[in-house]
């Protein structure tokens, strides 16, 4: 296979991966409008789905990633079965977390995404532990922390970068600047408009890139996870992108321009895809329905799955709090 | 007086503070604009009314907040800043309780830090442990801290306008769940004294006592004990710090009996310490075992059911109370 | 058996833990070079034996300090690390309480986090309160961490070996000023299970609750006590959580009365949660109140005087036990 | 008086408080000697005399300053008196703050020096909520917080920068680089070199400056204060300077490659100062006598007024926890 086929045959895995997430999480969006289906708010990931394939792609499955409360993606593209994903998100006992967790912390160890955190800021200090066990065992795995913009604000990302800096941890810090923090835009609440530049400030590489643009993206991830296992140490990846829906499901977006919204649409990372996929004759129309049914079917199932699912008994909430010896 | 939800009249309480004392200011993830768009948010509005000079969205950085209030209060302003959930406390723990609470000690009483942090609470919105563990425990157990946990909207208003001025820094412990509820609440400067529990229903034959929503469960669990014959005595907190011994002592002194609830966690809960007060100053009229009813010793959990059972229910106060006094 | 001061016991369980276990490292502000050159320091000489690679000295940075501890753990190594002084304990209780505590429940039971928390504690080295604050209450109320405070240098070793290979988060808290002290501790891999108490004084009349350095506050007590015909029965928990339930009860239901002494602040203190369990699963026992014995609910001053003031004494737990048996 | 008069003045005033904070650390150190004298550790700023003084010099007696563990050269220059700093220190009733901190968070509102902490990182976020007060109240004045290299790495220091920046808060950033943390030095804590590097991650000025030249610190302080007093928002000054004695006068320094403490002590700040006035014949060596002598006479007035004084009532401990109205 010449390296043209496999980067043919890689577009259309990212494009497929992309699709799955844009779906499932369409789905979400009617299953939330339809009481009592979902638990809790739905935080999704609608126009950032390139940044989570673009740099889960570049990975090696037995890498760990590090997630935060807009997961769906990053799980799904490291290779999360979006049947338990979704039992999880309507709190099923059949859920990856068996109910426990819910849709914002996800924790999918069976594809090493060991942790997932909702506290803002929490990622980084924990990839740091997961990059240092990884430099201690001497393997060659990396660790991929996702945090927001608004994250970056948080003293715990500070002293995770230093720290990871200082010991040369092999961590990729990717922050995906949506451009909002809640319903606060990134000049509201960040003195900087590249968080990027702040890789200055721990001696690490640090760059900005097209978060929309799921090619480059891969690009710089490779790059990036490329140097870190080379024991180089860490860097940072600006994935400049933008959050589509609210802040969860309930969020009707009124603090937000409308022409901001109907630019960014414009800018769609899976239409991107396929329209260049389609411009340079590696995908047909027809290929890329039959994909599109493939992905709802998948869908589909993970909601019949999830729907048939039962809750967990009330009394197991006891359980899973310690490892019991 | 007018019909206010709880959410509404803590609004009004902000309001009537910044309009009274221009040295007032609140600050917080979203307390200017929010992702809800929902009037019965107690900083809803006020952004339009008093501009963004002082009302203040900030950075996620829950550290520099507390500290920015801390440091604002030092020199005289009254700022009442907001922390979005419980759970993230912890962030600004450094700043709060090494801070906010020593630093006039450490000063020989020099300096003086009249702040307000407002924290959003709540068990039961199906968020999850780290959106979801009330912790008041630890705030009361931090010298130097006021704390006030109010459950009317009248309360509400009262407590943290009494905070929002309080020369020394108080803690304004808001049940989320509660926002929505409507009641009668006194307009202008209406202050409640902090450090005074009420007694919600009185009675005979037990004590229970609460704070904060869970006031609710006690109270439906009285109504369904009196129809049984059983006369119990809600009591409402409404200060943790300082605490109303006086309100507390006198009713177990009368009934004899005592059960505490809350919606933490029971080992280590503030609960212990009612019970613990009772058991060293009110022996003598002990007549049972106090019980406390509180959340499982687990982190929340999100699926309905489990979140459902984790949660102290009105059953569960009812049996507590039957077994104080003799029935099962 | 060797006689080991309480610093050395520490020292030799991380000394037998790093040498059974390649996985368990150590991290924190000066746990490989330190500014005090002290052979009774529980990691003093641990860099020169297992190097650069086991024994990390960290920035100031108690947040990625408890980071790195739960990272490491959930791939599998047993990270021993440290925070310095017991209030700087508050930077780090996002990560130990929303994340350690909690990432494990989080995953449904998929994840494990065995990773050990060391703490130094002390509330009479001239300090003052930003160094000085007990906050052993905190964490007890923080379910899924586990809470050892051990008074002996046996217990010191003991205990730390479980916490580091326990399966779960463990807060190890160590009180500074028993560093010096000697006993004999057992050779090798001598463990202590979390969760039991021991009886240090047998007694009748009653039982006198203590852990940590306030241990010693309470046998001095008992022995001058002893003088004047009055029984105490001495426990150290050892284990705050798990409690020692059984232990607890036993011994109150033969003595009929109950001191509890620790030298945290008393308002929401630990104590407290002690009582509460007695005074709900003992009640019949008791014979009379049960008192606490703790710290002013006050910062910890500097001043000599004060500071001696503010901490519980010997003579204040013997007023308490005379008080509980009817004598003054 | 002609400006080059004003200079010689200031330079003169300059030299006297730097010996004052040398000579009444000098005092600790022989007191801390003779059991009993002093209340805990003794962590003193000898070497880092100019950070102090070039600082505080550029400052108006009503701005604010936030200061840490290492507070004895700041609270002197900006004004407090050695009595009742010494009786603190002592833990006397007669102590600044009543003996309630000692040495290590000694606060005098008096000189607009509110708040002193030694919880390391501590300061920032204080000095944000003084900036704030500020601004808001539309003053002119600012707020300097000295911050150690090794509290560079605490997350709230990035938190406070962060905050500072974006709201253009009224506020000078001073990391006095002393190369330690503890027993830690700068490259063993530390992912930079320059920590003023940091600046540019928060859009803020940042320079760094020979810390043992009060000269080029007082020069670049008046730069960056007027800066922020005209509203154009925060900035940062390194100064790299160097610990003399250890982090407590218990700490024998075993760590400590004694070449460098050689070196620095050749760099020493006060003796710089003195031999470069006397050079330009702006002092005589019998001014220099003198002044020696008169602050001689005014720690020993502080030693003498401390140890004369008593140490308060056990009970007073009570007192000052709250306000009570
Ligand atoms: C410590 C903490 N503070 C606040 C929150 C509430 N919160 C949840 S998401 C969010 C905005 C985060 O913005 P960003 O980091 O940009 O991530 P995004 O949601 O845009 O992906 C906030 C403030 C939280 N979960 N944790
Ligand atoms: C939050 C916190 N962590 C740790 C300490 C213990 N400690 C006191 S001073 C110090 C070193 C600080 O170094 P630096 O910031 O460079 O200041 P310096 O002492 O060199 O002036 C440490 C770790 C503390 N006081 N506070
Ligand atoms: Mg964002
Ligand atoms: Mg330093």
């Amino acid at each position: 296979m010449g390296s043209q086929q496999a980067d043919v045959g890689l577009k259309k895995t990212m494009y497929e991966e992309m699709v799955l997430i844009r779906k499932f999480e369409e789905k979400l969006i009617e299953l939330s409008q339809q009481k009592g289906k979902l638990v809790g708010m739905q935080i999704l990931a609608n126009g950032q789905e390139a940044v989570a394939v673009g740099i889960v792609k570049a990975l090696q499955p037995d890498d760990v990633i590090v997630s935060n409360h807009r997961s769906h993606g990053h799980l799904l593209a490291k290779g999360a079965d979006p049947k338990y994903l979704m039992a999880e998100i309507m709190g099923k006992a059949t859920g990856v977390n068996k109910g426990k967790s819910g849709t914002l912390h996800m924790a999918v160890p069976e594809v090493n995404a060991l942790m997932t955190t909702t506290i803002v800021g929490g990622g980084p200090p924990l990839a740091v532990g997961a990059g240092f066990a990884q430099q201690y065992r001497g393997t060659s795995n990396i660790t991929v922390v996702f945090f927001g913009d608004g994250a970056a604000a948080e003293g715990s990302v500070h002293e995770a970068m230093n720290l990871a800096a200082l010991w040369k941890l092999p961590i990729v810090f990717v922050c995906e600047n949506n451009c909002w923090a809640g319903a606060q835009s990134l000049s509201e609440h960040s003195c900087l408009r590249d968080i990027a530049q702040r890789a200055v400030g721990y001696g690490m590489p640090g760059e900005s890139v097209d978060g929309n643009d799921v090619e480059k993206i891969y690009a710089l991830a490779k790059k990036m996870v490329l140097r870190c296992r080379n024991g180089k140490g860490p860097g940072m990846i600006e994935a400049k992108t933008y959050r589509m829906r609210g802040h969860g499901e309930h969020d009707h977006q009124h603090y937000v321009d409308k022409k901001e919204l109907e630019e960014w649409s414009r800018l769609c990372p899976v239409k991107r895809l396929s329209e260049s996929m389609l411009a340079d004759g590696l995908v047909t129309e027809a290929q890329l329905q039959t994909i599109d049914r493939q992905i709802d079917a998948k869908v589909d199932e993970a909601v019949g799955f999830a729907t048939e699912s039962s809750y967990p008994l009330p009394e197991e909430a006891l359980q899973d709090v310690w490892v019991e010896e | 007086m007018a019909v206010l939800s709880f959410g509404q009249a803590l609004k009004d309480a902000l309001d009537v503070a910044m309009s009274k004392d221009d040295g007032v200011f609140i600050a917080g993830e979203g307390v200017g604009v929010s992702i809800h768009y929902n009037p019965n948010l107690p900083t809803h509005g006020l952004l339009e009314k008093y501009g963004p000079k002082r009302v203040k969205d900030t950075p996620v950085s829950e550290a520099a907040i507390a500290g920015l209030a801390v440091g604002a209060s030092a020199l005289g302003l009254r700022p009442v800043v907001e922390i979005m959930f419980f759970p993230f406390i912890t962030l600004a723990t450094d700043m709060l309780v090494n801070h906010a609470a020593k630093l006039r000690y450490l000063s020989g009483g020099k300096s003086s830090f009249p702040l307000t942090v407002r924290i959003k609470a709540g068990v039961n919105f199906a968020a999850g442990c780290q959106h979801s563990h009330n912790l008041e425990a630890w705030l009361a157990h931090s010298p130097g801290l006021k704390v006030v946990f109010p459950s009317t909207p009248a309360d509400a208003k009262g407590l943290l306008l009494s905070a929002t001025f309080d020369p020394n820094p108080v803690i304004v412990i808001e049940e989320m769940l509660l926002y929505w509820m409507k009641g009668e609440v006194p307009d202008g400067d209406y202050r409640i004294p902090i450090g005074e529990a009420r007694i919600v229903i009185p009675g005979n034959d037990c004590t229970v006592v609460s704070y904060g929503g869970s006031v609710y469960t006690a109270l439906e669990a009285a109504k369904a004990l009196l129809d049984e014959g059983i006369s119990a005595e809600v009591i409402d907190l409404r200060s943790l710090v300082p605490l109303d011994k006086v309100c507390l002592l006198d009713s177990v002194r009368r009934t004899g009996r005592l059960v505490v609830l809350h919606d933490a966690a029971k080992f280590g809960g503030f609960g212990a310490e009612i019970s613990a007060i009772v058991a060293e100053e009110a022996f003598d009229a002990l007549k049972a075992p106090i019980k406390r009813v509180a959340a499982r010793d687990i982190p929340v959990p999100v699926s309905p059911p489990q979140e459902m059972f984790n949660k102290p229910s009105s059953e569960m106060v009812i049996a507590a109370v039957r077994s104080t006094v003799g029935k099962r």
